[in-house]
């Protein structure tokens, strides 16, 4: 199960989805909207996606956490859009036989949709906004808060 | 003349005020043209040029690919983990929770 | 958020309870009753448990949790009772405000709740089964199939 | 003469047929009377016996810590991850998932 959606995340049928009869572990990773970051407070988040690609590379993601780690299932949600405080943008979940895998396995996964996942992310502060790319040469600019 | 449709994300969506735009180049360009011509004709994105990154059809593709007539361009500004890492053209990973 | 209990486990309110508002990530385990072990084929587990100090035991693991990593939340549940394949006996769930000490943190509890928490299990195979203790002296004689 | 119950668990529990039973001990006796005492009465579960901890009230005591009358005992198996680390009885953690 890999997708993007602009509804809110449900992990259960993710779960479902990675667990197998030989699994004996399950690792689900929540990335979830702070208050905070970088010593300012945050509003909401907003997302933006590239959503072919985006689930084109969590499967390639996949297919190379398949090769590094013993696992027995895979599936990652995204979610984008207007998020609040305390809501979840991303899901990841990683079933195996044994929970050093699962552990490891989800946590490399997280790592690399993180780097390579065409998914974008605007903070929206009290006085101003800005998206978080890579602190690309631009954000000084939206930083003032156009 | 080739026209490309381009498809614009994040900072770069809203900088323009579109999710997608039409484009003529001369033929034979390049995506180096494609990122100048936009440049030139939307300058406030100007300094948001050099860090994107370019797909076609979903697939990365370098700086010196010739544009076809009728190609779906993306332009995908660096990802906060870092893919750029993946072309080569820059990475430099915000600090970010979760 | 700290319970064993005859029930299915739930994970939604285990994750609510973790998380506050300077949370970015969840680590959330599910150990998952699996099919096979040592080579076996497993019909069924049967969890006994001390509860008062199983649930004594979890808080203890989660304040030296607190004590060693950055986390903004604990919970254990523990399901304990007969188990088919697929059902989860144990959900960790560890929030804080960066992924890495999410990931650690989680995976840290879930091997400590193993060690110290007083819950066992019985496999149930097809020809026999057997207390799960440590190789126990007696695993031999429940081997046999009493 | 003191009383105390005593509670068990996972193959002691099976092997006994009960959940808890008063055991009758000599005054002063320690945890490691009452666990011959119990290899005695019921000496199925003797092979068992030295691998087990004892607690009070939710707290391990050592075998040579002295028994009250009306004490609650808990005969306590190893945990498959090796919980008897804790009092250096042995810990031989099983292979096992999850």
């Amino acid at each position: 199960m890999f997708a993007v959606t602009y509804e809110p995340l449900d992990p259960a049928p993710l779960v479902d989805a990675v667990r197998r009869d030989e699994s004996g572990a399950v690792a689900l990773f929540y990335g979830v909207v702070r208050n905070e970051n970088m010593g300012r407070s945050v509003q909401y988040l907003e997302y933006d996606v590239y959503p072919e690609m985006a689930v084109k590379k969590m499967r390639e993601v996949a297919d190379e956490v398949r090769a590094k780690y013993p696992i027995t299932g895979i599936g990652v949600l995204h979610r984008v859009g207007r998020l609040e405080i305390g809501e979840t943008s991303l899901l990841v979940a990683v079933s195996s036989a044994h929970r050093v895998a699962a552990f490891e396995a989800c946590h490399f996964a997280v790592d690399r949709i993180k780097q390579v996942v065409p998914i974008w992310k605007k903070e929206v502060w009290e006085d101003g906004e800005e998206w978080i790319e890579g602190h690309m040469p631009g954000s000084e600019r939206t930083e003032a808060g156009e | 003349m080739i026209t490309v449709s381009v498809r614009l994300f994040a900072g770069l969506h809203q900088l323009i005020g579109e999710r997608e735009i039409e484009m003529q180049l001369p033929d034979g360009a390049t995506v180096a043209v494609l990122r100048d011509t936009l440049g030139a004709r939307h300058p406030i994105v100007e300094a948001l040029l050099p860090t994107l990154v370019c797909a076609i059809d979903e697939e990365y593709v370098e700086s010196s690919q010739v544009l076809a007539n009728g190609d779906r361009v993306a332009l995908i500004p660096p990802v906060s983990g870092g893919a750029h890492a993946l072309l080569d053209v820059r990475a430099n990973p915000s600090a970010e929770g979760g």
